[in-house]
């Protein structure tokens, strides 16, 4: 116990009257944050990839061997000639030793081949990923991107008026859109929107665009593809906004209390200048990381939301990929989805290390 | 000279991070006597606080020994471990981080004496704590003992963790800034409750200080040791480090410390120092760890050889290739020096 | 001064349970956002656990099909004429319990997990951080849903368990990087200094400086259960008691029957939606306010 | 005396808290002579740093200027500070009254580099040129000996202790103003450290002329820098003289007593003492004078009668009824001074 109070090194002096410009050199790259950020995303995609290849094949109700006894049972088939399809459709060769159908798997999806779909034979597992990822992509980036920079402004503005009547009535509004789950705020805007209010044909919002509607750069496709987005968009927007509105009018408070903003003040800066350069900047750092980590979450969510709006996302074809245990599809989309999802979490983390120059130079 | 109650020997701390390696200490080498009073003075990073966790047991040294009453202390176990450990109680910097919150001086006090059978129950260890807290000029008591440290002022807190620590009677008290957090008007009383304390009870102090003149004030009949970069690099009595300092670190720290005096502080020699910069201590200098700031450095000499505490001429020790030797030395150094440089 | 002259003086101040509850409570209570959010939570958990004793089992009445609210419905009722409020008063029990024991180990697991690692270190922190960075960088919910089809879910136990084990990173984060900055408090080293022994360090230095921390994490633990349990829900993935239909259920037959369209049924969505709203809302207003009284960063105007 | 470049009249500032009002600041009257540094030294929660906040109108939301004037000399002109407008405020700040902050790692944006801080700075007050601005920048670093090509392109995190608080005190002297006021800039630093601080601060200071007003809990910072010292005491300026009269005379117990608290490195260490108990609460002051429960001197009339802050000696105010007991006291160190200085021929 005693020593394992004390195993921090105390503060080491910095200050050496060489320039503390970071070296390039392979160190250096291998300790910066963008480094070991990149490692971590490589790491996990891998981890994966190889868990989505055992949890296939070594749970209990193995959908393999479902697969393979229900063609040689309604098809006839002999077992060979069930598990040289099962082969196919798997993208991977289930004849061969364990560790090897492990490395042509891999080798497989490092090929973007994910095998075809079970209950569409002949339909690859990438076109269909191809085919709805995109919306989903489409639809809860807008979202996250509109709340998170209304959300950032008027956490702001509740820290600048804090305990004023108009921030509580913010706080209040902001805490219960955000304790609200996502898919129960799609079932209120519908009923509220579409049903008391009519604002917006619940039945015409299906879909990507309208039928009719030549896909095409064009004004009235783009104005389409955007209408037909606007719920589930709606939807991300109100259930993430309260979080980010509460979470920066946190920061800001912690920020406008720092004394960097007093001399601030003191060194006679305007106030604009102050309130984007000293506040706004600084409060919203700490955020762009759980902007990363609420990407995740929100893709989560579209599960429901697009099924509930019929939307054709990933998610929408998720379930119906559960519905009918097509597991290559759902096997394909969870990898495909996860490695988005830690795609854009380096990505923001990247941004971090930019916008923070605390976080570039330390390792 | 009677068997040292404390020592350290060549005591070296290293620190293990994930991707670097810090050494803080090298080779520190110290002795306390029963009912001494040793300050340990030092900038930020010199690893006074270390060397004071060290002794205390908090932490172990990377190689060296600590023996305490002449007995290696990592032979300890069971009793005479339980013995050692409450002998050296710390006392620390923060009067707002060294209590915990959620307790109440009289919870925060009575737990060691419930802990270790030194009171039969609840009523004996009230009246303990009663006394303890008298005993730490904490008057009245019967106001104090049931508030919790937030209700108390920074220099009442420092006397709730004196009290503290006396609850398990130490022979040894560390202390580590223990007065640089409260305020100037009190600090004299807080020593001077320390003294007290020293000579009622026969405490050994060990106290950890960036303050030569609280050190000067508090080790008046002590001794100093001078720490820079991990190392010991002068060590004697008070009056000498302060008034005829011989390392030329204690040189410059002495002379750059203002004084409360217009006349005196204005009127003091200076040290110029040849470099401001600190070295970190990831990338410590060769040879002699002052030689890049020395005023008296002795090119070829200094950069090279690291030297080790010996005596001065007026009976400190100091690690000096310049001062600590007779003159005679120095100048045979010197001379080194510059036919190294020519 | 005397031991014997001071006990008269001395007298002992030890407060009843109640006291302490109620000290407890008092800084939460104060501000009226925290009174809504413990009364709310409260009055969720007594209509959760007692509705389904004091109630009765709506019954199928084929005369009462899809009516509008009324005074022996006075919700309305389902397509098979069952009373819409009875189903909603008897229908949090199941999430209740579910959300309350997955909460309950996520809590444990990630104040088990963080507290080790911190404790531990070295390799054993490294393990637990590494599976801690990989939870929080995909989309569990996607995890979730694929796990859900493969394994059976017809018990409250695994169910719990698989959620916890997804949701326990955040929690053991945070207790991590509580217990590594407690146990550098200075008065932790002086309980090491003074020999006070790890089992009283833990449980009477370190453990109530984190209580307020873990109850707030209890209780997101709690939301982030419900909104995980209803999700299976509604993806049918989870293996629902018909004769006792929760919310989620409830819910997902209301929008097969296209209910929110008629305003004789809007209440078979309305109402369970807005329970579970409502109970999510004042779950983490609790939790905020605790936040809030006990966290002195976010208290403003002192 | 010369024109006064500050003066400060009955300034009275009270913080609102839910307890009641703190008064942290009565009825504080000086004047800021131009070149000259005033010390204000003092306990913690005496009111210093309120005074600096409130001389640049920087308190906190829950604070008020109850009363009093702030009236600032410049060029024949007189103005209140307190009348001016958010635009004028903004162009007295840092252009005529600068202030460094203790903490030099909080005062400055971890996410901004030097250079840009040092550019929205001179922007701010209206200069556009930056290569200029930059060019003088770099000679004021200079000054305060960083090395300035390394130093105006680093963030903050990338120099150590010392060194920002020398670039926040380059900051300072940015826009040449008549007035800097300095809040305890040495306090977090080590020793050597401090004196390069305490070296760099004469030097500008001679050089640039400009007016100090030194806050500071540490009476040697204000033996090594100050002309004139002010002492203050639960929100009340209770004494104000010269560096020399203040130390070797001074006129309120009060300062006596920090006098003797402070150990040195000369001397013998009996003559140290504390001042017993504690400072007041600002929400409910003692009757007459606030120092009277603590005081030596203190008799029947002093918990009645509030002494007033009057000139008692030349160029020496204090409240103090006994004022002349405190200057006796100090008799026997003044000779004790005298043989050192003799002895050691310093």
């Amino acid at each position: 116990m005693a020593d394992t109070v004390l195993t921090s090194p105390p503060a080491t002096a910095p200050a050496t009257s060489k320039p503390l410009r970071r070296s390039l050199t392979l160190r250096g790259v291998l300790r910066s944050y963008a480094f070991r950020s990149l490692v971590q995303a490589v790491l996990t995609i891998f981890a994966v990839t190889t868990f989505t290849f055992f949890l296939i094949r070594l749970l209990p109700s193995d959908p393999v061997q479902i697969y393979i006894d229900k063609q040689m049972q309604s098809k006839d088939m002999t077992y060979e000639a069930a598990l040289a399809k099962a082969s196919l459709m798997f993208g991977a060769d289930l004849q061969a030793p364990a560790l090897q159908q492990y490395f042509s798997y891999f080798g497989n999806v490092l090929r973007l081949n994910l095998g075809e779909s079970i209950t569409s034979p002949g339909t690859s597992v990438v076109s269909q990923i191809a085919a709805f990822l995109p919306w989903t992509l489409f639809s809860v980036g807008l979202g996250l991107l509109v709340s998170f920079v209304i959300g950032l402004f008027t956490g702001m503005l509740m820290a600048y008026v804090r305990n004023s009547l108009l921030d509580t009535i913010l706080s209040t509004v902001a805490s219960f859109l955000s304790s609200v789950p996502n898919y129960l705020t799609a079932i209120l805007i519908v009923y509220f929107f579409g049903v008391q209010f009519k604002w917006f044909s619940v039945a015409k919002a299906r879909d990507a665009y309208s039928p009719g509607v030549q896909p095409g750069f064009t004004l009235a496709f783009i104005l389409d593809v955007f209408s037909h987005a606007a719920l589930p968009v709606f939807v991300y927007f109100l259930s993430t906004f309260g979080g980010w509105a509460l979470t920066m009018k946190n920061s800001t408070l912690g920020v406008l209390g720092e004394e960097y903003v007093t001399v601030a003040h003191a060194r006679g800066l305007g106030r604009l200048r102050i309130i984007t350069s000293y506040v706004g900047r600084n409060a919203a750092l700490p955020l762009v990381t759980q902007l990363a980590l609420s990407i995740g979450t929100v893709v989560g969510g579209a599960i429901i939301i697009e099924q509930y709006f019929v939307y054709p996302g990933i998610g929408r074809r998720l379930v119906l990929a559960i519905q009918q245990r097509d597991y290559t599809i759902m096997q394909g989309i969870f990898l495909v989805t996860t490695t988005a999802v830690v795609v854009a979490n380096l990505l923001a983390d990247l941004l971090y290390s930019q916008l923070d120059p605390r976080v570039r130079s330390s390792s | 000279m009677t068997v040292p109650l404390m020592e350290l020997q060549s005591v070296n701390r290293i620190f293990k991070g994930r991707n670097s390696t810090v050494q803080v200490l090298f080779d520190v080498s110290m002795q306390v006597a029963p009912r001494e009073t040793l300050c340990i003075v030092g900038e930020s990073g010199c690893g006074k606080t270390t060397t004071g966790k060290i002794l205390a047991g908090l932490s172990k040294p990377s190689s060296g020994k600590v023996l305490f009453d002449g007995k290696d202390v990592s032979g300890f176990s069971g009793a005479s471990y339980a013995d050692f450990r409450r002998a050296v109680q710390i006392i620390h910097q923060d009067p707002y981080a060294s209590l915990n919150p959620v307790h109440t001086v009289y919870r925060t006090l009575s737990f060691p004496l419930l802990r270790h059978g030194l009171v039969k129950n609840q009523m004996e260890a009230r009246a303990r704590v009663l006394e303890l807290l008298t005993l730490v000029d904490l008057t009245p008591a019967a106001d104090l003992i049931d508030k919790f440290p937030h209700q108390l002022s920074g220099g009442q807190r420092q006397r709730v963790s004196i009290a503290r620590a006396l609850t398990v009677n130490p022979k040894v008290i560390i202390a580590d800034e223990a007065v640089s957090m409260v305020d100037v008007s009190i600090r004299i009383s807080l020593l001077n409750t320390l003294t007290e304390l020293q000579k009622r009870l026969g405490l050994t102090f060990i106290f950890i200080t960036h303050d030569l003149a609280v050190a000067r004030y508090f080790a008046w009949e002590g001794r100093i040791a001078v720490m820079y970069l991990g190392r010991v690099i002068e060590e004697g009595p008070a009056k000498l480090i302060t008034d005829a300092p011989q390392h030329p670190y204690t040189q410059a720290l002495v002379s750059a410390l203002p004084e409360p005096d217009p006349e005196i502080t204005r009127r003091k020699p200076r040290v110029q120092l040849r470099s401001e910069d600190i070295p970190s201590l990831t990338r410590l200098p060769s040879g002699c760890p002052f030689h890049p700031r020395c005023p008296i450095y002795v090119p070829g000499v200094c950069e090279h050889e690291r030297p080790e505490l010996a005596a001065t001429q007026v009976g400190t020790l100091a690690a000096c290739h310049v001062t600590a030797q007779t003159s005679h030395h120095a100048e045979a150094i010197a001379a080194r020096g510059a036919s190294v440089a020519t | 001064m005397t031991a014997q002259s001071t006990l008269p003086t001395a007298t002992f101040r030890q407060p009843g349970p109640f006291a302490t509850v109620w000290a407890a409570l008092r800084p939460i209570v104060r501000k009226p956002m925290g009174f809504v959010g413990l009364v709310g939570t409260i009055a969720f958990i007594l209509v959760a656990f007692l509705g389904p004793v004091i109630i009765p089992q709506p019954v199928t009445n084929t005369n009462m099909m899809r009516q509008g609210p009324s005074i022996e419905a006075p919700l309305g009722t389902t397509n098979d004429g069952k009373s819409i409020l009875i189903l909603v008063l008897r229908g949090g029990r199941d999430i209740l319990s579910i959300a309350l024991l997955t909460g309950g180990m996520t809590t444990f697991v990630g104040v088990a997990l963080g507290s080790l690692a911190a404790y531990l270190g070295g390799w054993f922190d490294r393990i637990v951080n590494t599976a801690a960075n990989f939870l929080l960088g995909i989309p569990t919910l996607v995890l979730l849903t694929v796990l859900a089809t493969v394994i059976r879910l017809d018990n409250p136990l695994p169910l719990s368990f698989l959620l916890a084990s997804l949701n326990w990173p955040s929690l053991m984060r945070t207790v991590r990087s509580q217990v590594l900055s407690l146990r550098e408090r200075d008065y932790i080293e002086a309980a090491v200094a003074l020999d006070l022994g790890t089992r009283h360090i833990i449980i009477n230095e370190i453990l109530p400086n984190m209580a307020s921390y873990i109850i707030i994490n209890l209780i997101f633990s709690i939301t982030n259960a419900i909104y995980s349990l209803n999700f299976l829900i509604f993806l049918g993935l989870v293996p629902v008691d018909v004769k006792n239909p929760n919310w989620g259920w409830i819910i997902s037959t209301a929008n097969t029957n296209q209910a929110i369209y008629s305003d004789n049924t809007r209440w078979w969505v309305l109402a369970p939606v807005l329970a579970i709203a409502f109970l999510q809302w004042f779950l983490i207003t609790l939790a905020r306010s605790i936040e809030d009284a006990f966290n002195p960063r976010l208290r403003s105007g002192g | 005396m010369a024109n006064p470049v500050l003066s400060v009249s009955n300034l009275s500032i009270e913080y609102n808290s839910l307890r009641g009002k703190v008064q942290a600041v009565r009825d504080v009257t000086f004047d800021l002579y131009p070149g000259e540094t005033l010390a204000v030294i003092g306990e913690s929660g005496c009111g210093k740093t309120t005074l600096a906040l409130g001389l640049v109108r920087l308190l906190p939301k829950a604070a008020n200027i109850v009363r009093g004037s702030i009236m600032f000399h410049h060029n024949g002109q007189s103005t209140e500070v307190l009348d001016l407008t958010a635009k004028q405020l903004r162009a007295y700040r840092w252009g005529d009254c600068a202030m460094v902050f203790q903490s030099a790692l909080n005062a400055l944006n971890p996410v901004l580099k030097i250079s840009s801080m040092v550019q929205d700075t001179a922007r701010a007050h209206g200069e556009r040129d930056t290569k200029k601005i930059e060019q003088h920048a770099k000679e004021l670093f200079e000054a305060v000996r960083l090395d300035p090509e390394r130093v105006y392109n680093s963030y903050p995190h990338e120099l150590s202790g010392g060194m920002r608080q020398r670039v926040l005190i380059a900051l300072g002297v940015l826009l040449h103003p008549q007035i800097v006021i300095m809040d305890e800039p040495t306090t977090a630093l080590d020793v050597l450290t401090q004196r390069t601080v305490i070296e760099v601060l004469k030097r500008l200071r001679d050089s640039m002329g400009f007016s100090m007003l030194f806050i500071s809990h540490d009476l040697s910072m204000a033996a090594e820098l100050a002309t004139r010292i002010m002492t203050m005491y639960a929100g009340e300026a209770v004494e104000l003289g010269t560096v020399a009269d203040t130390f070797y005379r001074p006129t309120h117990p009060y300062t006596l007593g920090l006098l003797r608290a402070a150990p040195a490195l000369h001397g013998s260490p009996e003559n140290l003492s504390s001042i017993p108990g504690s400072p007041p609460n600002l929400i409910h002051l003692p009757s007459g004078c606030k120092f009277h429960p603590r005081c030596p001197y203190a008799t029947e009339i002093c918990s009645t009668d509030d002494p007033p802050f009057e000139q008692h000696l030349p160029d020496h105010w204090s409240a103090c009824h006994y004022w002349e007991q405190p200057g006796e006291a100090r008799t026997a160190y003044r000779e004790e001074l005298a043989t050192l200085l003799r002895e050691s021929q310093l």
